[in-house]
């Protein structure tokens, strides 16, 4: 299933329990790293020219670039990352966020990131900056929700 | 008060030894205290099983000492209510952040003929490190004096302040006397002159519940090693707004974003101020010290310690040939005195043999001592594990030292 | 040789723990060490029998542990072979060590228009001190670059010295690269223009036998915790002549002699530049680490893990999509390394899984990572405790890695 | 027995086996202290105006004034401290090294300090010092004999 398809028709959380299902037939990490792996090549790839220092999520032991736009109402993310598994993270949290307003994605509470196992990654500290992708959509989602209201 | 003495002793290994054949009676806590069984095995769990060092490792150990790090940050953050995490830096200890903050800050803002305001009563690591200042940038540091009972002569501050006053550094628990120095009024009379303040808590967090934003000072200090915890590890609390301002003390890994030899930008609060390795194993047995703390009371502690120096204080003038020193109303936990005739070293030799464990000497505070002029005083300094029968055979040895030195 | 690692291994009870279901493999002992039992015991012992502040007390325990921690300082002199225990300062590590060094050398000896070398190897702790410092005084910061392969320029140094340099400053082992660099030419060399040598042996001393005298450094710093010691305790040794002209560090306790508000003197050495509380039980700690490693070998241990190296090495390079930094012929310890086409964070996250603990980033070198354009590596670094099975482990883990992300 | 006395007809080794003696009734340290306290009342107490800072040792929690005076190839010492269990320490040396001769001085093995029981305050960050005394006297011992040989 593509995640283009994905966004318009389905709530937040029919996709979080969508992860979480397709998450529990593996209980080896490394077959979560594959799916991950796999995840990552369907991340709807940032343009090259928004690869720019500004669009740099700090935190990360990797680079992740972050891009939003606006459109009618919702937010559309778009992103990528050196490495390949931030970038099916990342993939992840656009694949729940993507195409939503303002408000949900202030609101929203992501547990699928416990539920698959990914919680640690959640820790300030990580390296991975899982926290600062989030920080930093829920900060675009606030800012275009200033801007147009 | 649900404050079981004799239970609470018994987490404590070390108040079982013996010293010559005698039951230990540790009166030296001023100087450091001893570690609660939780503290030791939250060290030596570390030690067996997950050691590793933190912040920059991908790996599981790493995550795992990182995030105890973390989290003991904002257990020290909860314990003194500061506003955020990014205002608790950990040192080695308070000196070292005492030093920090005067190179820091002496950087940013002290410049010839300014002058910073200690008092009379400070330990000398809230002396040296601004005179070293002063020396470097050829300003100037004026001295609040105190009164023969060990109280500040606040109507001195009054005159002292100017518009070249800088800051004001205090200790707030005298070590030498116990006055409680009245720090809510002097951030107070401070701050109407947007000066900021230094508080030096190493004798205060342990023995009185601090609330830094009620307080509202600039700058916190304190030792992790005088509040049940290991050595080697301590605490600068400082407003945000200072720190985000001041240059960082030091430089090396983990304080920096971008190094080039061109050019270094640093790292965000609070690791700006954290150059290198930190003791996270220090700082995780801290947090276990204060949750330990906080699980039996600051508030029934300071009550015990009072009892005891109240009992103390009275049985020691009975005696009627001990002087004591700092007789000061508000006062916690130190007990400085001389038995008359006596030298302190005697005093000190003698209780020793009976096992009892005090400091002799300055305390680190020649000018409190030479306020006095007198070389040195005998200090008994109480802890959360002392008990009364303590308080009894330090008399008897006070006794017993007359005796001798008659 | 009588070196036994299957009994070794059992000396550190943190190696048989588990991560995720599988044996830990730890190769992270570049960023730290883990603890025999004998260090972690004598840590215990402290809490639960000795502990107690040291100095200035006059009792029992007080002297117990000033004797224990001034015999720590004479444990740590003869494991350099320093001449004397007066040139051995505690710190709370190398970051420390060197700051301090920064701060009083440059107070001392560095004036506007004066050169500092260092070389594009150094740990971001022997760069940012001396950027800060040049910063503070006008000074300049010069920088000896290394080869491909990772071995410095030597022929750069003659010419960069000159009537202005004032002091060099090099990475005795390199922590990103694993190279050991020839600090005996680059000391002779800067002697005959009587410039002092500040080596920083952070990843020297764990690994190959260190002896000052021999070396001839004027200044040298390491920390406890990458030499199986706990976490808050380093080195800063320094040859007394340097030592008695620099002004101290820091001011506070212990390292003062006098104290007036008008004039303050202070201590003799090695107390001058220790104020403060000390980490008096990680120095102890740090004494028994030691006499740990005595006890095996240093020169055992080094032809241990250099076997370790040889083996990593090769089994890595014969993959055929491994690329290795830091291919000089004079190594120890550091595999430093990337898999073709794929990030180290993505090789790092995965080798965790697997329960293999490797460093993934820059290492506190950013320079080395802009030496060769690249945004970091993966690194595996060999402890005494390692073995041939832990280096398979490795080597299966980047199989595993290649196959992943292809 | 008067301090005096005995300088001049014992040895260093017979002193110090009268003093372990002497010692070897107390098995309580508060007995320990009252002889030192008893002694200490022996010392040939410093002339006034020679207790200025220059004759002041180092590295003592209490003051011990020490001055030394040749007298035909030998070396009289007198002091006084503040302290009085100091001033007993000190007054032990002086009976076992005053009145000798600087080579005696120089070489002397202070056996009685371990055997009476103070061989801990011989730690060099002894708080009372007694290390500095032994080493100022013998360094005043090293001055006269270079200066009269
Ligand atoms: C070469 C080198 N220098 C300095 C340091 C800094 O040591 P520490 O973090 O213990 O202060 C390290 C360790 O990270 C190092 O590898
Ligand atoms: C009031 C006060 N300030 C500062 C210090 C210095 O603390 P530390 O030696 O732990 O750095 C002490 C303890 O000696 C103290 O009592």
């Amino acid at each position: 299933m593509s995640i283009v398809n994905a966004i318009h028709v389905k709530s937040i959380t029919d996709i979080q329990n969508e992860i979480i299902e397709e998450f529990e037939v593996y209980d080896d990490w490394m077959d979560k790293y594959n799916y991950l792996i796999e995840i990552s090549r369907e991340l709807p790839v940032i343009d090259s020219k928004l690869k720019v220092n500004e669009n740099l999520i700090n935190g990360c032991q990797s680079k992740v670039w972050l891009n939003a736009e606006y459109n009618q109402g919702k937010i559309d993310f778009s992103a990528d990352s050196d490495a390949i598994i931030t970038k099916g993270i990342v993939a992840l949290l656009i694949r729940v966020l993507s195409g939503r307003t303002p408000a949900e994605i202030l609101n929203v509470d992501l547990y699928f990131i416990d539920r698959i196992g990914l919680r640690q990654n959640l820790s300030p500290t990580r390296s991975n900056g899982l926290l600062s992708m989030i920080k930093q959509m829920k900060l675009y989602a606030l800012a275009y929700q200033t801007k147009y209201q | 008060m649900n404050f079981n003495i004799d239970q609470i002793r018994k987490d404590f290994p070390i108040l079982s030894q013996q010293v010559y054949n005698r039951p230990l009676v540790y009166f030296d806590n001023g100087a450091t205290t001893q570690k609660p069984q939780c503290v030791i095995n939250c060290i030596n769990d570390y030690h067996t099983q997950h050691n590793s060092s933190i912040h920059r490792g991908v790996h599981y150990l790493s995550e795992k000492a990182t995030e105890d790090y973390e989290n003991a940050r904002k257990t020290v953050q909860h314990f003194i209510n500061a506003a955020s995490s990014n205002e608790i830096i950990f040192t080695p200890g308070t000196t070292s952040s005492i030093n920090g903050l005067a190179f820091s800050f002496g950087e940013r803002y002290i410049r010839e003929g300014d002058e910073i305001i200690v008092t009379e009563m400070e330990h000398h690591a809230n002396i040296v490190p601004w005179q070293m200042l002063c020396e470097r940038k050829k300003s100037r540091l004026r001295v609040i004096p105190f009164s023969d009972e060990g109280i500040l002569k606040l109507e001195e501050l009054d005159r002292m302040i100017n518009e070249k006053t800088r800051l004001i550094c205090v200790i707030h628990v005298s070590n030498a006397l116990g006055t409680i120095n009245p720090v809510n009024e002097i951030i107070q009379k401070a701050h109407q002159h947007n000066i900021p303040v230094l508080v030096d808590g190493a004798q205060s967090v342990q023995h009185t519940s601090v609330d830094v934003q009620q307080m509202d000072c600039d700058f916190f200090a304190f030792s992790g090693h005088k509040i049940y915890a290991p050595t080697g590890i301590g605490i600068l609390y400082g407003k945000e707004k200072w720190l985000d301002e001041l240059p960082p003390f030091q430089g090396g890994g983990d304080m920096v974003d971008v190094v080039t030899f061109e050019k270094t930008t640093y790292n965000s609060l609070p690791f700006k101020f954290e150059a290198g390795t930190p003791n996270y194993i220090g700082a995780i047995g801290l947090a276990s010290a204060l949750d330990y703390v906080t699980s039996l009371g600051v508030e029934n502690i300071a009550q015990h310690e009072l009892t005891l120096l109240h009992q103390g204080t009275e049985k020691l003038l009975n005696l009627g040939y001990v002087k004591l020193f700092g007789t000061a109303p508000h006062k916690s936990s130190i007990l400085s005195f001389i038995v008359n005739g006596v030298h302190p070293y005697d005093t000190g030799m003698v209780l020793d043999k009976m096992g009892i464990a005090v400091r002799t000497g300055t305390h680190c505070a020649q000018p409190v001592m030479q306020h006095y002029g007198i070389e040195g005083t005998v200090r008994a300094s109480v802890a959360l594990y002392n008990n009364a029968l303590e308080i009894d055979a330090l008399v008897e040895g006070v006794k017993k030292v007359k005796t001798m030195f008659g």
